[in-house]
């Protein structure tokens, strides 16, 4: 930036996008997005130094309702674009915003490469178990015997679970909230934007319309935050197996954190102490040009 | 044809017998001396065994294929000697192993240079002394002073280390006195021009393009005859500061770049068929978002996974047809390495402009084809023009009044990149409206969806005048009119001298921009044109389906060849005696492919 | 237009306020009739709020489109009476709740039917009790019985109880009864035919299709508009015995579906232009192993995401472009929800025989339409024609002597599956020769390519015999051609007679099959014709673009719609006149949409 | 079958394909190929009973070499294919083969998913950590610093664990093998191809053309059998615990097994009792046809 603007201090509000949230009434979503618009706002984030990367889905139509630079990408392939823009500007705060179709699905692949890459993404999974904006089919994350519109006697396949997934694909900042419960998810977003990697944060964001099995009264009467259990995020074994409950008692919070592996961008030798490529210019220096000219003779 | 100098040399053996090696060092022999040259390697998809022929020609005039005809054969193995002697005619020689190799029967007047290695280098353990003795025998046989080659192989192994440079070095020069004593030099010795040349593949050509260009960021997927272009990036990229990164599928490369090119950097990828199938959706989402980049498709002989080390124009239907919907690019077939190379500077500059994709469509032929370029023809400097990009705030615009889809008279709006203060947007490839607020989810209002599709057409409607219109090249009013698109275009200007030769009236039109077409310039040089061949590397004539379509006209006739191998000169002559001859029944005339590789 | 009864009635409101409900009653009320009818639902991409839209035009014949006019306008909001009440017209009504919604301006002899919900049922919080009411002010203007109602109430909430049943009677009951005091009823009261109708979506007709003709495998990946074949497909399946799999995205359904294919099973699977791009690779994959099957692609308004609930013909080139290389496929875009029923059915044939993949085009408009159907018309057992398929080993055949690709004179090779014993074999993607060992990776032969690349290509040589050539339909030596494919089919027709109406002699040529294309059928048909204008849903006349590259003819105008809704039939017979009246500067016309949904 | 052939007994030799491996000699996929053979010699199975799957890479050209039904189908895509062989023909035995760019690289979620599945399949992936048919480059399981053709200063992405990604995915068989080991190879696919459901071995198998980092010697010094541990593959923690383990030790052997899990085929309730859906006759019973319709009216 050749520009100084003098910023005032922001609050959630100036995070608002050009429209408002066209969720159905009551759509976990909400909850999400006001606790990020509140954790950049706490943070002192600028909405130009901010983009908002989101596949397609429900959930994916956050940036559209999130005030920074935004991209509304393809189904299934934020993660992919996200890291084009990250390391194409290092600088840049990059949210990554999604569903679990959108990301453990279709976008599954980048899912697991993102992770092992470590690439410096704040990721956030609203995940609701169903394809929302599809009007309700099973998801890679729906629970076996659910019945939706393509599985209407009931889910055979088993479910990903996204937590274990990511510690083992290599993220080095796995947690999990709940639309339920703000200020938790406050306080993971802010952990994940300052973490310097890879951060994955899966939201349980009820579908009110379309998932009538895992509601917010079925989450209310379950989830127990990790913060009262006296985890410890450097113990990724307890961290899966933590993660694998499933029952009376649901894990939230952060699970896994590895602050000792190296952002992506931080591993390329030719970001050392350089600008952004997309601020380098374009054109070849004098002896960038006559050397490639002299290895071909 | 030619009337100075004009030789080709081949090599043959199976894949992992070093065949590079010596085709390297004289390459770069032949280019130093000023020489012209042209490499065609026939290869199979296999590491180790199988068969490869590389056939390199030599002039002093410039060379645009592999030619017709062998001069001089090194056969590696017995399988080389086996398939090829019987190709060469008068005055050429072949070059063997004598311990391992049996010539067959050959022709009056050829000559056999038998090489018996274990006799000359005393060692019968090194497979590869063969192929530093055939270039002692080559050096002699060219007329060449040995110095050259000596000093050449020490270019070529100095990094080995001394003992590996005198170990070749003495088997070549026992090989050279070897042949001097025995084998008759060629009637025409090498000649030496002035000026050395440079040499380069069309992948490196391609992605020198994009370094000069200003590309900054290039990801990819291997997949052969694509991936010189990511070798020649990821060596380069520390010196050129190059973001270089190998993408886990082509459907990431895509989308990355797209990310990348997202933030204002130049972003570039290339693949094949296969992989270019599975980026086309993302394709399509840049047109949408309006996000410029350059997609490249080095095309091979399919379809699905076809032949991978051989070459076809057989995607010219698949890069029409890319993704959904109607949408804004630019495709376009270079011609050869040197055209590819200034193809990237050009097609950057519009996609920027115009604020969309573009399609490169090379082939195995240009990309992996080895070339001569007089360096001093490369402008390394091109014209950067980033069109209506806003990088930094100083520019007028605030979160306001900033509208990332202004509907302009142009259709093109002005483009903010992320970071910058004052212009925060979404960019969609949902419909959307002027602010970049989607259609389909705020309200749909066909009146605006249909202005945003007027729009982003309209940036297209002068981009006719920033591209070359297609051309009549050779003389008036010919009798035939060859019409070629894409990398024919140094094998038909060879065959127009074999043509002309022939006593027949030819002349030519290559086309090079394929989208958007200059459909009304070439239906005037169609109108007036007597005899349309069309020439293409596939089956199905994509080609020549397409410019009906473009421009109403049938062509008279087609010269077409999908056996995985490039046409030689003489296919497409022949192929033009036998249509004026009515000797094509279907209307398709497809040569017989002799060389046996 | 229609002489007889012609009627349509719009509900609009907001997603998530329940318009399917008194949709579906009212669709299976009109059917139990015996009269036609056609809806369409204008909706957006947002599952609650926004703006939903439906038309559902019934009548005593044949009823190919959602019509011009509205006859009866059920507004459940506000924005819907502000939206669309200006387009009523004399003789219409309009009903909506009164304690919520004010209308606004109305024309002359519109008659407002206003419920005052409230004083009806006694109810505030009941949100959808404005949709039961107005099925029953509807009943008594359409001098319907009340029993009618009555009966469909009690099939449709039957499910849910005894108590929901009665108080939605109560509710409909309260309303008919206010109305039948208030409210004159429809001039025309609506006939009874003897034949009761059935009723379904394009996208049940294609499933339904695909259950006849044999699928046992279905597998899919969500995506509008193509969904709906999924939930039938996912519904019906324990009762059918095929497996329904929903995978993890469109590459996964398209290979999975081949893996499938390759048992012998009959396989299909469907997607939307996106979905349909991430297939493209596996398709030309099909193509090269020999494996039949059937991809449909239910287009919707592009590029990119675009506009999902919206329809458009703009797939065209994507299906002709998909994959790489040149390869024999099948495409066909049927006419409507029958005629997709039954093009299942043929296309499996043709696929199998040929064993090469089909591609169909079905759009938004057919598949999520709602069309009646006589259900004698529907052939519940069509042939099944399997070609040349081994199943079992009662075939002769050993592993020495099967050939999976032998070069046979019609270039078809005996299939025979895995499981078979004595037919042991391997496909690939790879070149391959009759045997199926690679070329590429045994020995590389040009000549073996170029036998297979023609025994491939020979296999379709005679397929246009099986695919029944476009034909002119209406009177004979027409003022104006009117060309269309797909699913224009419908408004077309209808067109037609308005154009007539106004005095011009019209004919038309109805375009379904596009691959392989009846090229000189179709140019003979026009040569013979006056004045060909090009009626197509999508910008850039993909299909006339494609239709001059097969034919060479190019159209006299064009009339194109690109919004996101579909054709109404006024706007291509305005389109029309306005070509013969010399007013359409570009050749181009383009309709404005006028109701704003 | 309506056709019962006798069968007399194969030996490996009955397995061979129509050509001879044209794999560079030396290469690690010899030796699963040999051992491939001789296990299902010895399990007999008939080579029609069979469907070897693969992608594309050197060594996806394993089912050319393989005797038995053999599909080359897409680069990444074999499981996607696999999966629709065995759901549209149960009784056929499946296995799958190919490397690790292809599995695990651009297939990657194809692996992903068809774990959670479960779908039965025995899955042999030759991983020689390089993409070899390309000609050398860096692979989603290169180790960090290696140099190839598209990384020449070295690798900086960590590489996959194949053996936690699977398990944590939901592999009920996880199992990892040396080409420098065929007797336990033979063990290994012995109990993939009999554990009914989704089995993995990734085997390593040198590519010797490519990799000079990890060759015969780098394993041979360093693989240390698990049987030889006395580890218990129900334990899903000591088998990740083992698996991470990359130094001088590098566990080989069955890591994982879940045999209470069923196969996706065995839940999917229109094949209780039934033929495979590729042997049911195509046209609908007139009960079917006349449902159908009713429901429409
Ligand atoms: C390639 C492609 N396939 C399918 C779709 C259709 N589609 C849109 S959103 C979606 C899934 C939505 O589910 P999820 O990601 O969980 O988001 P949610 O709506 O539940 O928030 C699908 C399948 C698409 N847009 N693109
Ligand atoms: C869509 C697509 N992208 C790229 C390729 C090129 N390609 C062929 S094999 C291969 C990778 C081979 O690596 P691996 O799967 O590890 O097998 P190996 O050769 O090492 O055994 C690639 C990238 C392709 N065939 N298709
Ligand atoms: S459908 Fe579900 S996920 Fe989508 S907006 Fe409504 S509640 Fe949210
Ligand atoms: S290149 Fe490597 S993987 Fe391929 S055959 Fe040779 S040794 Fe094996
Ligand atoms: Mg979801
Ligand atoms: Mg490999």
């Amino acid at each position: 930036m050749t520009v100084e603007l003098r910023h005032k201090p922001l609050t959630a509000k100036d995070f608002k996008g050009k429209v408002d949230p066209d969720w159905c009434p009551g759509c976990g979503d909400f909850a999400l997005l006001r606790a990020t618009q509140m954790t950049v706002a706490k943070l002192g984030l600028q909405p130009h130094e901010i983009v908002c990367v989101s596949g397609i889905g429900c959930s994916s139509n956050f940036p559209g309702f999130f005030g920074s630079y935004g991209m509304h990408t393809l189904h299934g392939r934020a993660l992919a674009v996200a890291t084009g823009v990250k390391m194409a500007n290092q600088n840049l705060t990059i949210l990554v915003t999604g569903g679990d179709g959108d990301g453990y699905g279709i976008g599954g692949n980048h899912f697991t490469h993102t992770a092992r890459r470590n690439v410096d993404l704040t990721y956030l999974v609203m995940n609701n178990q169903i394809y929302g904006l599809t009007t309700g089919q099973v998801s890679p994350s729906s629970s076996v015997g659910m019945k939706t519109k393509s599985t209407p006697f009931g889910n055979v396949e088993r479910p990903v679970n996204p937590i274990t997934s990511a510690i083992m694909n290599g993220a080095t900042y796995v947690a999990r909230g709940f639309s339920g419960n703000i200020k938790q998810l406050r306080t993971l977003i802010e952990g994940a934007i300052n973490h310097p990697g890879f951060a994955v944060i899966d939201v349980f964001s009820p579908c009110v319309t379309f998932n009538r099995d895992n509601t917010y009264a079925f989450f209310r009467g379950r989830v127990v935050p990790l913060e009262k259990e006296g985890h410890d995020p450097g113990d990724w074994k307890s961290a899966c197996e933590r993660a694998m409950e499933w029952g009376d008692r649901i894990y939230t919070g952060l699970f896994f954190q590895d602050p000792t592996v190296a952002p992506l961008h931080a591993l390329e030798p030719i970001l050392d102490d350089a600008p952004p490529v997309c601020q380098v210019p374009e054109p070849l220096t004098a002896t960038q040009a006559d050397r490639i000219i002299q290895r071909m003779m | 044809m030619n009337q100075g100098f004009d030789f080709s040399i081949a090599i043959g053996g199976a894949a992992g017998q070093g065949i590079a090696t010596p085709g390297n060092i004289l390459a770069r022999t032949f280019v130093r001396r000023g020489l012209h040259l042209y490499a065609y390697n026939a290869y199979q998809s296999i590491i180790r065994g199988g068969h490869i022929f590389l056939t390199m020609r030599v002039s002093d005039r410039e060379v645009l294929s592999h030619g017709d005809q062998l001069d001089l054969l090194l056969c590696l193995n017995q399988d080389t000697m086996t398939r090829h002697l019987r190709h060469l005619g008068p005055g050429a020689c072949a070059i063997y192993n004598s311990d391992t190799i049996t010539p067959g029967e050959v022709a009056d007047g050829v000559q056999l240079c038998g090489m018996p290695i274990f006799e000359m280098t005393g060692d019968r353990k090194n497979k590869l002394a063969q192929n530093t003795a055939a270039l002692g025998v080559m050096v002699h046989l060219l007329g060449l002073d040995f110095e050259i080659l000596e000093a050449a192989l020490e270019l070529q192994f100095g990094r080995k280390g001394e003992a590996v440079v005198s170990s070749n070095v003495r088997v070549a020069r026992a090989a050279y006195d070897y042949s001097h004593e025995r084998f008759t030099p060629l009637p025409v010795p090498l000649p030496h021009n002035e000026e050395p040349l440079a040499v380069w593949t069309g992948n490196e050509a391609l992605a020198m393009g994009g370094a000069a260009a200003g590309v900054k960021f290039y990801c990819a997927y291997p997949m052969s005859p694509s991936t010189g272009v990511l070798h020649w990036m990821a060596k380069n990229a520390r010196e050129l500061g190059i973001m270089v990164r190998q993408v886990e599928d082509e459907i990431g490369v895509a989308n990355m770049a797209i990310g990348a090119a997202h933030t204002g950097v130049r972003a570039m990828c290339a693949t094949s068929g296969g992989g270019f199938a599975l980026m086309t959706e993302a394709i399509g989402s840049a047109a949408m978002m309006e996000i410029p980049l350059v997609f490249i498709n080095v095309m091979r002989a399919g379809p699905s996974t076809g032949v991978p080390t051989k070459t076809e124009q057989g995607d010219l239907w698949q890069a029409l047809g890319a993704s959904q919907g109607d949408f804004e690019r630019f495709i376009v077939a270079p011609e050869s390495a040197e055209d590819a190379f200034h193809t990237i500077g050009e097609v950057f500059n519009l996609a920027d402009r115009y604020q969309c994709p573009a399609i490169v469509l090379s082939d195995l032929l240009i990309s992996e084809g080895t070339f001569s370029v007089p360096p001093q023809s490369l402008d390394m400097y091109p014209p950067i023009e980033r069109g209506k990009l806003i990088r930094d705030a100083e520019r007028n615009g605030t979160n306001g009044t900033y509208n990332r889809y202004l509907d302009t008279e142009d259709g093109i709006s002005p483009r903010a990149v992320p970071g910058t203060p004052g212009f925060v947007h979404v960019v969609a490839t949902d419909e959307h409206d002027e602010e970049g607020i989607l259609i389909s989810d705020e309200f749909t209002d066909p009146h605006k969806r249909r202005q945003m599709v007027e729009k982003r057409a309209r940036k297209l409607s002068d981009a006719l005048t920033r591209i070359p219109p297609p051309e009549i090249e050779g003389v008036e009013d010919a009798e035939v009119t060859l019409v070629g698109w894409g990398s024919t275009w140094g094998v038909i200007r060879e065959a127009m001298e074999q043509i002309e030769a022939r006593g027949v009236a030819v002349n030519r039109i290559a086309v090079k921009w394929i989208l958007p077409f200059h459909a009304d310039a070439m239906s005037g040089l169609l109108a007036a044109a007597k005899k349309i061949l069309i020439v293409e590397n596939n089956h199905s004539g994509q080609f020549a389906r397409f410019l009906r379509g473009e421009t109403g006209f049938s062509a008279h006739g087609h010269i077409r060849k999908y056996d995985g191998e490039p046409f030689m000169p003489h296919h497409i002559a022949d192929g033009v005696l036998a249509h004026l001859a009515g000797e094509v029944p279907g209307g398709v005339f497809v040569p017989e492919q002799e060389i046996r590789v």
